[in-house]
């Protein structure tokens, strides 16, 4: 739909900025989640190297969770204003 | 301005990962508690004005003192030189 | 492609780093102790498996609700922009 | 005062390259002396959304002492040689 | 060996940046090793500035295992796929 | 080099951070106190120290063995073709 505009080198500059910042913020995010929901949910006697039933369950509750609160805050942050 | 979205970005990903922290806890359910987001919305509201106020307390500190290594003595020299090439 | 083998890196160090806290208390030897290197060795196993299947559940939500903040709408319209311009 | 000298562009990276570290430096001190001061200074269980009055001036106070601490240790660094 | 291979641009890029990567983690490995072994082997009460022996030799100890942990989780990760 | 500074900015962060946890606990003054200084100077000292220690005993372990994963194995071959070019 925007396919007819030609930006100049500096937009696309700044696009790409902010397409890789995002990347990074994705990441990050991942990382995070990653980390937290293994302190929540996992067993760190590592009794074993397979994740059972109980682990796994918390596992999937634990991202939704997290993603919930992902978007909570970011329409507190987003309401009117841009985040932060 | 790009520093400080990347900024934003990696404050609201803390920011949302302290209030996780501090806020959830079980795991029966798929779905955040009310109790759980009422606790996350204070959370992340708290920080907030938190940060504002550390901002504001530190801003009226002088930053000369702070960054008063041997870094820190580049700079205003930095200034002198590079402004008026603009 | 590179910004995948810092995260790569980045997680590499993290997880080193985890299983050494997790598994490494005493240090009344130079090398690793044999239930040691069990440990670390299930430490890292369980956290790729963790790991991927934190990656599929989150795969499986919709980014677009997730980046539902304002900078997350500039992005749509960059695809349309720089696309064709390849 | 040094306004007349005309660097080089190879300076002239550097110094804008040293002015974004410097930055960098900056934001990580803020986004550091903000989360250790709300976990020294605000209760985590989250009862109510204000800052009560004990936090606000503990988080004055919090800041005051931080920033001794960085100048105290970066006069450590600084003695004669660079930071580290 | 490989001297007398001319790269592209593109190729020469991308291999800085390869080796930046690298160095980068690196550093980072240092970091986190200097972070972990100080918790696991200083008195955080700090009642003299010097490291005493027993310091001494457990961070010895520390830097030695940390580096074994690093090497056995390369070796996990890098058998066939890169790691990750 | 700037990498370095880089580096170096964020270990100096990383230091106060650490030293002002474990050394600063009370919020009933504005200023630092007396004990609370010594404090931070033996805990930054101590940490430059083991930082030094860390440093030399990491020098002496084979860095070759320590990136032994795959990406380690393109940087040899990366030396032998860069060099000459310049």
């Amino acid at each position: 739909m925007a396919a007819n505009i030609s930006p100049s080198a500096f937009d696309k500059e700044q696009i790409f900025g902010m397409a890789e910042k995002e990347m990074e913020y994705r990441v990050e995010l991942f990382n995070k989640m990653t980390q937290t929901c293994f302190n929540k949910c996992v067993d760190n006697r590592y009794k074993e190297s397979e994740l059972n039933m109980g682990e796994n369950s918390c596992i999937d509750r634990c991202v939704s969770k997290y993603w919930h609160v992902t978007n909570l805050i970011g329409q507190l942050l987003g309401s009117g204003k841009p985040p932060m | 301005d790009q520093l400080q979205i990347r900024d934003s970005l990696r404050m609201y990903n803390s920011l949302v990962e302290r209030c996780f922290n501090d806020c959830v806890d079980t795991f029966k359910h798929k779905s955040l508690q009310k109790q759980e987001e009422t606790c996350v919305r204070r959370c992340a509201e708290k920080f907030l004005k938190h940060s504002m106020r550390v901002g504001m307390r530190l801003r009226s500190l002088s930053w000369a003192e702070v960054t008063g290594i041997k870094i820190g003595q580049v700079r205003p020299s930095c200034v002198d030189i590079v402004e008026p090439a603009r």
